[in-house]
């Protein structure tokens, strides 16, 4: 396979969009998003994330099947995270009356 | 010096097969790292969903001057360990032993400052266990966020010092004219190793430090 | 029958001698034999404890051993025959051996990993012999915090240490296969025209590389609570104990996968083999390893329907659940349908696999009852889930392990095995396994618990037939190791393909030289093409 | 064979001896406390041979319905391949002179089919199996509620009448009873087999499971968490009485009602002087309060149950009311669970309950 590789330049431009990042990241955390910090954080978090990936791991360069290694890892993260906090957020869904109805 | 042209094992058939082989492989285990982590990313979902307030109120008492500075660390040497596996592609030996310097430096850095803010932590009786004091609201929840402050970025500096100890090692290999423009595979293997090391704290950072800052 | 059939011909195991020949191999065919040795030793450890949880059980009341050193029987079988038998027994034993010769290759893509991967297990297992002598582990293999991380005061701490190295013993391993797998295949050899013994083991592979980590991280988690104290699993310091079996059974409900997914590998090659016809639907076969695998990570909650998990969430884990089994009927029923028109004989390993079919279904059918949500309200932690597991763990997973080296022992050592004593063996084995497990299934849905040391009177006939079937299961894993041992000495010449069977590892020597092939083989034709081969040959 | 019964308190503590502490040797169906000595062993050995439970709830009958269904599918199943086996093997066994075997390998109607099949007939059961299950989940509303505490191998039962029991759970037959659950210490699990229900006991919240029995009698209790040494000793007997005679019994105790013990509680830890009905200031007033949303400082309503009570006893700040500053100081370690169950209780009472009358 032709030996495509990121050119020096291409990593000094990832570096600065990284830095970049980080001071959108660390701003966002003084804006009043409420429940929307931790949307803002995890989002830019993978915006770096997957630069670090394409760029400095090579993954831009590299064959389809590498593709599927690298996003493999993150998806079953996905699948342990969304399966195991849906247990914590449903947990008053069922209406389990509590055997007490309250006067009105 | 037996830089040979390519280093091929016996069992692989040439020396493209061997690197993909390696490239593949190390992937792999980036993926076991991903969810070794994993674990404690869902805990610490689950009790930041159950506790919001009191990881806002434990999150502020982290230094986010020294987190931002590390993070900024981290992100470099990210860079100078690219440019040290470029080097290393286009067989220049000398920029490959000055960028794995400069990346095991900022590795130190970053180091040193995290081991500043466990002694920080340390002095102001945050450290959880017998001596956790917490006068903020709900100090039994503070410590769980503590906990997984500690477990967390302590595994995380863990496999730092793991990265800085292979670079050393990468160092003398180069130095010994081990690798050249076709072998030079180790050095790949420790730049993925690095740059997920790095991703792990680009997650960690804001989530342990930008709870609530506003 | 050309010279090379006797054995003086130079082979892996004639290439040197030596402890350090042995101790510092890099050939993934001497690491296989290091890793039968080694389970060997634990699978009779682990059965011991077997034999006294029986002997324990016969009377209702606890008087055969103290209720402690009870509850340290159950957890020691539990954790020495799962983490040390059979998540590495078809793996690390036939899996190293087979698969560079099935796909061939000259070795592993990491030989050097593979025999780190070996002492990485042995360190394990001494840190878990050293908790087993110096006073035993209380918790159960669940581990199951609170109790796991303050209330227990045996050896968790050293256990967990051993369980956590053992567990890079398999993410080596793993990565070793998936490597493999994909770059080391011979020329010829696509992905469907490999054996589907590769196919179940890439698929274990995927388990191994994706949930032990998972499990790793929460015996860590436990460990540091035990150690200093923080409550990240202890309610009383914060923390939730939901949370570790959620992070524990997402590992270990694929790792049921990683055990019984390479014994489906080793009934897809022996089932062919004997009935003298390619696997029927090699496609589905293989595709449903995989879907077996993957979909084996969205299921673990089933463990959890009544210890406080939402009713949502169960409804979830319900459905995917049942979707689970449909993979593994689905290999029930192609395995049945290769016998159809076939030319089938009875040789052991023969024997073998069509027991580990009929009682698989049973198992795989039983763990139908458990995805029922309203049913495993009633049978959850009693002994209808120890009959369920016992099923698929012994009747399948340890069947196969069985099948499997019968049919390739004369490929691993050069000689045959007594086939009379092999059939023998395998009726006792079958029918003690039966007599001791299925009363258990009518103990459970009485209600009687799991893990009771002692239990009320109307209990206890179903208990002495069980008791009285591991006796005879006891005796029956005994008579293979006594002419398994013998055959080493004694055992007749097998040629290069005994069974002429397909596959690769056929096609070279028995035993087979150290780089497997003088020169790598081309495959032209299909996997199994029984067709071609002179099957009229009457078999030995 | 010397064989101590496994009932009541008395054997796990007279491990060695004989039985003691039982108050009369009844003959209920499934209690067999027939007089010690050699006979007895062998009568409980051969004739005594249950082997399917006995059916005392109303849930019993669902799930028995529901394991035959699968039980029947699992037979069917399970004979197909045993016959497909044996009948292959015996037609198709290798015989000098007979044709080669015939390559017949794929078939994808077939695959379809045994891939549908399978499909339709799971889909059946999860939803049979989901909806007994729901209706196993979701206690009535007029359910009797009954507190229990599981501790370290006994179960600690408590009346809101008053009446106190160990490792007994005296019940009326033909009403759903509540219980909600606690633990002090590791996870247990209330396991009933005659009632085809269980639940775990989880140390620091409450678990709530109820049950109607159908059926007067002595019904084994287990423990089916394991939780140490003595899990196996941590097992009872559920009585199931006549209404009359539940009356009668309950009325037969002395002890004061978990309502007043948790007034006592009220005063002696002087919750009063922040949460008494006029100065309102300091705490949240708890009158009416109970089974109604709150709002918190956070923003997030969460509901004035039990565990919201307990929670709020035992770590005040972690979910302080609106309006009000965090100064409750936390009682962790002060109270055991029945105390927190009696303040609960108390707590409970200040509300009138919906049909006007306040909880007895």
């Amino acid at each position: 396979m032709a030996e495509k590789t990121v050119s020096a330049g291409m990593y000094l431009l990832v570096y600065l969009a990284l830095m970049v990042l980080l001071a959108a990241t660390v701003g966002a955390a003084y804006l009043h998003l409420g429940n929307l910090t931790v949307v803002a954080a995890v989002g830019i978090a993978i915006v770096k994330a997957t630069l670090i990936i394409l760029y400095f791991m090579h993954i831009r360069v590299g064959s389809r099947n590498l593709w599927v290694f690298a996003v493999v890892g993150f998806l079953w993260l996905a699948i342990l995270l969304t399966l195991g906090m849906t247990d914590y957020l449903s947990r008053g869904w069922v209406p389990a009356p509590t055997g007490w109805e309250p006067g009105k | 010096m037996s830089n040979v042209a390519a280093r091929v094992a016996e069992q692989f058939d040439d020396a493209v097969q061997q690197r993909e082989s390696a490239t593949v492989g190390m992937w792999i285990f980036l993926a076991t790292e991903v969810m070794f982590f994993g674990g404690m990313f869902l805990g610490y979902a689950v009790y930041r969903s159950s506790y919001p307030m009191v990881f806002g109120a434990s999150s502020q008492r982290l230094d986010i001057v020294l987190g931002t500075l590390n993070t900024a660390l981290l992100l470099t040497s990210s860079l100078t360990m690219a440019m040290a596996v470029h080097a290393a592609h286009s067989g220049k030996r000398r920029s490959l032993v000055g960028f794995l310097f400069a990346t095991i430096v900022l590795g130190a850095g970053f180091l040193g400052i995290k081991f500043y803010e466990y002694f920080q932590k340390f002095e102001e009786h945050l450290v959880p266990g017998k001596g956790f004091v917490f006068e903020g609201a709900d100090s039994r929840h503070a410590q769980l966020f503590f906990s997984f402050y500690f477990a967390m970025t302590g595994m995380h500096a863990l496999h730092m010092v793991i990265g800085i100890v292979m670079m050393g090692v990468l160092i003398v290999f180069a130095m010994r004219g081990k690798f050249t423009a076709e072998y030079y595979n180790p050095v790949e293997m420790a730049g993925l190793y690095w740059h997920f090391v790095d991703i792990v704290w680009v997650f960690l950072f804001p989530l342990l430090y930008l709870v609530e800052r506003s | 029958m050309n010279a090379r059939e006797s054995l003086e011909h130079q082979h892996y195991l004639n290439v040197s001698y030596g402890v350090k020949s042995w101790l510092l191999t890099r050939d993934h065919k001497r690491i296989a034999l290091l890793y039968l040795i080694s389970i060997t030793l634990f699978f009779f450890l682990g059965g011991f404890f077997a034999v006294l949880i029986r002997l324990e059980l016969l009377t209702p009341a606890g008087d055969f051993v103290q209720a402690e050193t009870y509850n340290k029987l159950f957890t020691m079988h539990g954790l020495i025959m799962i983490f040390f038998f059979l998540i590495p027994s078809i793996p690390a034993v036939l899996g190293n051996f087979l698969i560079p010769l099935m796909i061939g290759a000259r070795d592993l893509a990491f030989p050097r990993l593979n025999l780190l991967s070996w002492y990485i297990f042995i360190v394990g297992g001494i840190f878990t012999l050293t908790a087993v002598v110096t006073g035993g582990v209380d918790t159960g293999w669940t581990f199951y915090t609170p109790y796991s991380s303050t209330y227990s005061n045996s050896a968790v701490v050293l256990t967990a240490l051993g369980v956590f190295v053992t567990g890079f013993s398999s993410i080596l391993t793993g990565i070793n296969f998936i490597v493999t797998v994909h770059k080391m295949r011979a020329p010829g050899m696509t992905w469907f025209r490999m054996p589907l013994f590769v196919w179940a083991h890439y698929a274990t592979s995927i388990i191994f590389v994706l949930g032990t980590p998972v499990l790793a991280i929460s015996i860590v988690l436990v460990g540091l609570e035990r150690v200093f104290g923080i409550g990240i699993f202890d309610p009383k310091l914060g923390g939730d104990p939901l949370l570790f079996q959620h992070l524990f059974w997402f590992y270990s409900h694929p790792a049921v996968y990683i055990m019984i997914l390479p014994a489906m590998g080793v009934i897809s090659e022996v089932i062919p083999c004997f009935a003298r016809k390619k696997i029927f639907g090699y496609n589905v076969v293989a595709f449903s390893s995989l879907a077996i695998a993957i979909l084996g990570f969205l299921v673990w909650g089933h463990h959890m329907f009544v210890s406080g998990q939402s009713e949502f969430e169960g409804l979830i884990f319900s459905a995917l659940s049942f979707m689970v089994a449909i993979p593994s009927a689905i290999k029930v029923f192609n395995w049945t349908a290769t016998l159809y028109k076939g030319s089938i004989s009875f040789h052991a390993p023969m024997l073998y696999a069509l027991g580990f079919i009929g009682l698989f279904t049973v198992g795989g059918l039983t763990g139908l009852f458990l995805a029922t949500l309203a049913v495993d309200v009633h049978v959850h932690d009693t002994y209808f889930i120890i009959a369920h597991f016992h099923y698929i763990m012994v009747g399948g997973a340890v069947m196969a392990y069985f099948a499997g080296i019968h049919f390739w022992w004369p490929k691993i050592t050069g000689r045959m095995y007594p086939e009379t004593w092999a059939r023998l063996a395998a009726l006792i084995v079958f029918v003690g396994f039966n007599l001791t497990f299925f009363p258990q299934f009518i103990l459970g849905y009485l209600g009687m618990p799991r893990r009771y040391y002692a239990y009320p009177d109307e209990f206890q006939v179903l208990n002495v037939l069980s008791t009285a079937g591991a006796s005879i299961l006891g005796i029956g894993y005994l008579i293979p190791l006594v002419y398994l041992l013998w055959s080493l000495r004694y055992g007749r010449v097998a040629g290069t393909n005994p069974w002429h069977a397909t596959g690769l590892e056929w096609r070279t020597d028995s035993p087979p030289s150290t780089e497997n092939f003088e020169e790598t083989p081309v495959v032209q034709e299909e996997a199994y093409a029984y067709d071609e081969v002179p099957e009229e040959v009457s078999l030995v | 064979m010397r064989v101590p019964l496994p009932f009541g308190r008395g054997c796990r503590e007279a491990e060695g001896e004989g039985f003691t502490g039982l108050e009369d040797p009844s003959s209920g169906p499934s209690g067999h406390l027939l007089p010690e000595g050699e006979g007895r062993a062998k009568k409980i050995m051969w004739s005594e041979l249950p082997l399917f439970p006995d059916r005392a709830s109303t849930i019993a009958g669902e799930t028995d319905a529901l394991f035959f269904a699968l039980i029947a599918i699992s037979a069917f199943f399970a004979t197909l391949i045993f016959f497909l086996i044996f009948f292959f093997s015996i037609r198709y066994r290798r015989r000098a002179g007979r044709p080669r075997a015939a390559q017949v390998n794929t078939s994808l109607l077939l695959e379809l089919f045994w891939t549908g099949v399978p499909i339709c007939i799971t889909v059946g059961l999860f939803i049979f199996g989901a909806m007994v299950f729901m209706r196993v989940r979701q206690p009535p509303a007029n359910a009797l509620p009954i507190y229990v505490v599981g501790k370290q191998w006994m179960w600690k039962v408590q009346h809101p009448e008053g009446r106190r029991e160990i490792d007994e759970l005296h019940i009326p037959v033909g009403r759903p009873v509540k219980l909600v659950m606690a633990s002090q210490d590791v996870i247990h699990d209330f396991f009933v087999p005659a009632f085809r229900v269980k639940q775990d006991v989880v140390p620091g919240r409450y678990t709530a499971m109820w049950f109607e029995a159908t059926k007067k009698g002595e019904y084994h209790l287990f423990c089916s968490q394991y939780c140490g040494t003595q899990h196996s000793g941590m097992i009872g007997k559920v009585i199931a009485m006549e209404p009359r005679d539940f009356e009668a019994w309950l009325a037969g105790s002395t002890d004061e009602t978990p309502v007043k013990a948790g007034e006592k509680l009220f005063s002696r830890f002087d919750c009063v002087n922040c949460h008494a009905a006029n100065t309102r200031q300091r705490g949240p007033a708890l009158e009416g309060a109970y089974g109604h949303p709150v709002r918190l400082q956070t923003g997030q309503t969460v509901l004035f149950d039990d565990n919201y009570i307990r929670e709020s006893i035992l770590n005040p700040m972690a979910q302080i009311t609106e309006g009000y500053r965090p100064i409750m100081p936390t009682f962790q370690g002060q109270l055991n669970e029945e105390q927190i169950m009696e303040l609960i209780a108390y707590i409970k009472s200040l509300t009138p309950q919906q049909s006007g009358k306040p909880n007895p």
